[in-house]
């Protein structure tokens, strides 16, 4: 029988089983359009008589708005529309009212970049030409992009008189957040210790750098009814947002998500889209917006920067008694929790009898920061791991042993407040300590890394829709984009629960309007939550052939059972039928009472934390602090690894970007307050001549929460890679290196330091 | 200002078009012929999204301008394969599971293409220096360069 | 913007002459399209000189190599001869970018850029390379040395176009190199670099030497005191040791965000010391 | 009654306490009873928190039974990228 799916049913989810699709690498249904140029982007979209939208952005880094004159933009010939906060309704949450004033600054611009107003024109050259003839008088304040500075009670304050929740006194008004978390008797656990290292870390903002810059494409009617068309995580994010930011009903606006060229959480807010559908509004006309490379760094959401203290004790046979830390992010002029999560997952890797973290968010004059792949985890993992690696150098002891001995499993109270339930870092700590990789010898500049990373993985808000096609073939249709190959994994896991070949599944990304509410794609959640939902609607579906079948045999419903992709009497007393293929169960359904279609609708939990180990081996040049990335191996947790080819996809993109995080990655801000470094040629993500190739190790230690065991992988590879490289470094070049990242003059100066 | 008239030819065809002086061959691709295969991820050379084949010489067109076309042969990715048949680097970066996104598959395409066309059998680092051009923010590259070099390789009919 | 395409160099100075506002030439544009693109010029004329005859040429000339002003970086590089006489200008000039970028970029084209950090001149200015530039007044011979005088000006005047940049001959058992620092492997402006020609006898001892320095100061330094170190020598590693010292001493670079003073003197040094063994290698010295 | 505990932030709002009890059957009568209880978390419940129980987080969901032995960890609101 089909096991229903029990409401509020915990744990309960998983079922060992042979898999016949699952497992499998068959080739992804989206990759001929992909190779072939045919695959629509953002940027790829058109409409007949469409306008194209450019934005006047700040020069300053924080700068009071006196005066905004557009009317000599109004004036010029091909000029539609033009849009300024004015245009826009006032929000009552305050997420979403930062959010907007992200979108086009209301009164202030916080940062170099900041949009102020939207021109849409009959050409980019136009739009680009009329920016020029906007006259906004500004008011310039002093500013401030540094955390620690921001803190400071001399600091410029960004939000006047703004009250932010729970901020302990003696925090500045630039303290938007403040978190704590642990257990345990501290300077009991600290006494224990042999040896305590304390020591403080910096690292620089990231970009999540996805290589296609946002783009949308907006139109609206005089009837009220709007489109857009959006390279985005979330259409219905997006279409929640706009329409809230335009004054429009939701069901008045569709969102179509097109193919997505990456995101790594950057994608999961707005910047143009409430813009061009305003000015699509005002003009009548569709209007098309693309980011240029210099806006996508300039104007949409790196990731935090970081400020850490950690302190931890250790015996000297490798216990961990006590670890502490205090972490301060900034990430930009709005608040946010990536802080937060930073202290959460700080100490995540162990079990601790005492452990403390303290976060605080601080706002700064730099572009509101956006999710980035684990958001908030790998700067504050690399202190934590950057300090156990310390304590086993000065202790002589190896850096496995004592992951081991201090390894958070199952029974083990998590640094952040849960019991974990079942977890894998043991098992991953176990294959890389028997991997080769591990026992290989080093040559001289040479250093081995280690770090141990976590993410908690989400689940969340999901609609999935099945249609049983009279030929026997199946229709998925999900609302989450599909940055990675989830279309491939959703298609694998619809066509082995429903027992048919994978080429008979067609697995679609709808619009807003033709599936339920979906989160975005964030969280790692996609192959978990959309995954289950799938397997639920499958199973609704096989419910439904199962009772047309009972009914043509005149069987009770309950007498049949759903086997490789038929219907089949439960047993002999059920009666005697050959099995009924769903292909056959298809072609008669007009007959048997209609379409069969099966659909679920969840906000799924459950989705099951994930680790993972990377080692990697350095070679650093004393003479110039260049570091090569000689060897690199991820361990990783899956769960189940649906199409293991994407989940090693996922594993080593992480890990390269964790990579350039830790050696070169930066956002660079001059005394002037304005980004430096505002393109490829110096935001320096990592080329293909940089990296080795990167082996991927899966180990698969079944999630409680999903059918099939599924844990999102997503995220947690970006987490290790920093530490690792950084205790690679830091033993190859003999010098503990402390801020990322390390670039060259960094690594070298450090070498010439400890000399 | 009057509009610079070109003809040329994309992918074997005989393609006119009237372009500004200023307009890039990126900039005409994408959105006078139509051909939005090839992408472009920065503008100025340094992420090779944009990568076409400009009289067989491998460039980024967001760097050539729209006008210099005029009499030469242009090559995107929209002409690798033949009718349905999908060329060895297509096929094999399917099999290889070498993008995700998908959005620097057309540039690493051409710039593939190309080096296999100078040199039949590169080393590992020779494909990956080839490539240091064109960016790839998924994939960590691993992917990307087997899929390569097995495409090499049975170019060779090794 | 108005985009030319002349036949004759004579029609392409013709027009940069009489051109009253910003005029650009256009041979490789991959400095010249990035230029339009961020509007930090926005030129009223756009001279491309690839049809003239001669400019995609390269061509042996008194034992030396002629490389006309349009010619790519990658057809350097498929040039044996050319290799085999200067591997460091080629090898600089092959750093430039992106395989993509070199399909396009120009040795005049960098010269002409004046960036303080372009990969080709300190090669070429080790190499002694002579611009030919035709202009309204005629023709005259440069050292590639004296064409840039600042970051981002040249000493060309109105009207003036690089046709070509003469490689001269050299005697047996010569090598060049150049070397560059930058933080990834590929894709990165030179954050230090040096170049370096020498000659040695048939003892493997230095006879002539030319040692330059990129990136660190305003236009590309020519080190007589590490030239001076290594004449004589075999490139003992005193000898090294005092051009490496030299090239330090010599620097006169920047702060900024690709580097520091101290990250730019030390590497430089650091460059100019490799590059020089790499050169005497190929001059046919052992070590 | 079910023990909660809250992350160490919201001692301010609790006089000091990182664990309290509250009598509820489902996550939504725990947040209702909390907020009751401890008037000075009720914006910080309508804001957004997550819950979890027996290690298993939930966003949002009120109906999620609780049983008298369960662990229960307020937690804040969480996102990923």
């Amino acid at each position: 029988m089909v096991t229903e799916y029990k409401e509020g049913s915990v744990g309960a989810e998983f079922n060992k089983r042979e898999f016949k699709v699952v497992g499998t690498r068959p080739p992804r249904p989206d990759g001929v359009d992909k190779v072939t140029g045919r695959a629509l982007f953002g940027a790829d979209f058109t409409a007949p008589g469409m306008l194209h939208a450019t934005v006047l952005r700040s020069p300053h880094a924080h700068a009071r708005i006196v005066s905004i004159d557009t009317s000599g933009a109004l004036a010029m010939d091909g000029v539609k529309a033009v849009v300024t906060s004015e245009d826009f309704v006032k929000q009552t949450s305050s997420g979403n009212q930062d959010t907007l004033d992200n979108c086009m600054a209301r009164g202030k611009v916080f940062y170099d970049g900041h949009a102020i107003v939207a021109v849409a024109a009959t050409s980019v050259k136009i739009a680009n030409a009329a920016l020029k003839l906007i006259k906004v008088e500004y008011e310039i304040l002093p500013h401030e992009t540094d955390v620690d500075a921001a803190m400071l009670d001399s600091a410029p304050v960004l939000h006047e008189g703004r009250k932010f929740r729970n901020i302990p006194e003696g925090n500045n008004a630039n303290v938007s957040g403040y978190w704590e978390f642990g257990h345990g008797d501290m300077d009991e656990g600290f006494a224990k210790a042999d040896i305590v290292i304390e020591r403080s870390f910096k690292t620089a903002a990231t970009h999540q750098g996805y290589i296609e810059p946002h783009a949308t494409l907006a139109t609206m009617g005089p009837d009220g009814r709007g489109e857009i068309w959006v390279c985005t995580q979330g259409q219905f994010m997006v279409r929640d947002l706009a329409a809230a930011f335009v004054g429009i009903e939701a069901s008045q606006l569709r969102v179509t998500a097109s193919e997505i060229g990456g995101g790594f959480g950057g994608k999961t807010t707005v910047y143009l889209e409430p813009v061009a559908l305003a000015l699509a509004k005002k003009s009548g006309r569709p209007v098309k917006m693309v980011m240029t490379r210099e806006e996508v760094f300039r104007a949409s959401g790196p990731t935090t920067s970081s400020s850490t203290d950690v302190k931890i004790g250790m015996t000297k046979d490798g216990r961990i008694t006590a670890g502490q830390a205090k972490l301060r992010y900034q990430g930009g002029a709005f608040p946010n929790i990536t802080a937060m999560l930073g202290a959460m997952t700080a100490f995540a890797s162990y079990d601790l009898e005492a452990v403390q973290t303290q976060a605080w968010n601080v706002l700064t004059n730099r572009p509101k920061q956006a999710a980035y792949r684990a958001p908030g985890a790998p700067m504050a993992i690399y202190t934590v791991e950057s300090v156990v690696d310390e304590l086993c150098q000065k202790l002589g002891l190896d850096p496995l042993e004592v992951r081991l001995l201090n390894a958070a499993k199952k029974g083990t109270l998590s640094s952040y407040g849960p019991t974990f339930d079942e977890i894998g870092l043991v098992a991953t700590l176990e294959a890389a300590k028997a991997h080769p990789h591990y026992a290989a010898p080093l040559g001289p500049n040479q250093g081995r890394g280690v770090s141990c990373g976590f993410w908690f993985n989400f689940a969340g808000n999901t609609s999935v829709s099945m249609n049983i096609n009279e030929d026997g073939t199946v229709a998925v249709i999900e609302g989450n984009p599909d940055i990675g190959g989830s279309r491939a994994s959703i298609s694998m896991m619809a066509a082995e629960e429903l027992g048919i070949p994978l080429e008979k599944v067609r697995t679609i990304v709808a619009d807003t309007n033709a599936i339920g509410f979906n989160d975005v794609t964030d969280g790692s959640r996609v192959t978990f939550a959309v995954g289950l939902a799938t397997i639920k609607a499958a199973r609704a579906a096989i419910q439904n052939m199962c009772g047309r079948a009972a009914q043509i045999w005149g069987i009770d419903a309950d007498a049949v059972d759903w086997v490789d992709g038929a219907a089949v009497p439960t047993g002999h007393n059920a009666g005697d039928f050959p099995p009924m293929s769903l292909a056959k169960i298809a072609a008669d359904s007009a007959k048997t009472g209609g379409p069969i279609a099966g659909h679920f609708e969840v906000n799924a939990d459950g989705a099951g934390v994930s680790f993972g180990v990377h080692l990697v081996d350095v070679e650093v040049d004393p003479e110039t602090g260049f570091t090569e990335i000689k060897r690199y191996t991820v361990f990783q947790d899956a769960g189940k690894a649906i199409h293991p080819d994407y989940v090693e996809g996922q594993m080593q993109g992480g890990a390269v970007q964790g990579i350039g995080w830790a050696l070169n990655e930066e956002y660079i801000y001059g005394e002037d307050g304005k980004l430096q470094n505002a393109g490829f040629l110096d935001y320096r993500i990592p080329v293909a001549s940089d990296l080795p190739m990167i082996d991927a190790v899966i180990l698969e230690i079944p999630n409680p929460g999903h059918p099939y065991g599924v844990r999102g992988v997503g995220e947690t590879g970006i987490v290790p890679p920093l530490a690792a490289v950084a205790n690679g470094v830091s033993h190859a070049a003999g010098v503990r290196m402390t801020e990322l990242p390390m670039s060259p003059p960094r690594i070298l100066a450090a070498i010439d330091g400890a000399k | 200002m009057s509009k610079i008239h070109v003809s040329t030819s994309i992918n074997g065809d005989a393609v006119e078009y009237l372009c500004e002086p200023e307009e890039t061959l990126l900039d005409v691709l994408r959105n006078r012929v139509g051909l939005t295969g090839a992408k472009e991820g920065c503008g100025s050379g340094d992420c090779g999204a944009c990568s076409v084949a400009l009289d067989g010489r491998l460039v980024c067109s967001c760097l050539v301008l729209a006008a210099e076309a005029e009499g030469k042969t242009v090559s995107t990715v929209e002409g690798i394969a033949e009718g349905e048949n999908l060329h060895v680097l297509q096929q094999k970066l399917l099999d290889h599971a070498a993008l995700q996104c998908g959005i620097c598959t057309p540039g690493i395409l051409i710039a593939s293409k190309a080096l296999l066309e100078k040199n039949p059998d590169p080393t590992e680092t020779e494909v990956r220096y080839w490539l240091a051009g064109n960016l790839c923010r998924c994939t960590g590259y691993d992917k990307i360069i087997r899929a390569v070099m097995d495409a090499a390789a049975e170019m060779r009919g090794a | 913007m108005r985009f030319e395409s002349p036949d004759t160099i004579e029609q392409a100075i013709g027009l940069l002459n009489t051109c009253e506002g910003t005029s650009r030439v256009l041979a490789g544009g991959t400095d010249v399209l990035v230029q339009l693109r961020l509007a930090l010029v926005e030129p009223e004329l756009i001279v491309d000189i690839k049809h003239i005859a001669g400019m995609r040429d390269i061509t042996a000339e008194d034992g030396g190599f002629r490389i006309g002003a349009a010619v790519s970086g990658a057809e350097m590089g498929e040039h044996a001869d050319l290799v085999a006489l200067w591997p460091g200008v080629v090898e600089a000039m092959e750093l430039i970018g992106s395989t993509q970028v070199q399909g396009r970029a120009t040795l005049a084209g960098n010269l002409c850029n004046a960036s303080p950090a372009a990969d080709s001149v300190p090669a070429m200015v080790a190499a002694n390379a002579v611009a030919t530039i035709v202009g309204p007044n005629g023709t005259r011979e440069c050292p590639v040395a004296d064409i840039p005088v600042s970051p981002s000006k040249t000493s060309l005047t109105k009207g003036e176009v690089i046709t070509s940049i003469y490689l001269p001959a050299r005697p047996d058992n010569s090598g060049d190199a150049y070397l560059r620092f930058i933080p990834r492997t590929e894709m990165d402006i030179a954050v230090s670099s040096a170049g370096v020609s020498l000659t040695i006898n048939c003892d493997g001892v230095v006879t002539q030497a030319r040692v330059s320095l990129g990136a660190v100061a305003p236009t590309v330094l020519v080190v007589e005191d590490a030239s001076s170190a290594i004449i004589g020598t075999k490139l003992e590693d005193a000898a090294i040791a005092t051009l490496q010292a030299a090239c330090s001493a010599a620097c006169n670079p920047i702060d900024d965000k690709r580097g520091t003073v101290e990250f730019r003197t030390k590497t430089a040094g650091v460059m100019a010391k490799r590059a020089a063994l790499i050169a005497y290698s190929r001059a046919g010295g052992s070590k | 009654m079910v023990k909660v505990t809250l992350w160490g932030s919201l001692r301010s709002a609790t006089g000091g306490l990182t664990e309290v009890e509250v009598e509820a059957k489902n996550t939504g009568e725990m947040l209702k009873a909390l907020a009751k209880k401890y008037p000075a978390l009720d914006p910080i419940i309508e804001g957004g928190v997550s819950v979890a129980i027996d290690g298993l987080i939930y966003k949002e969901a009120w109906f999620t039974p609780i049983k008298p032995d369960s662990e229960v960890v307020l937690l804040p609101y969480m996102k990923g990228g």
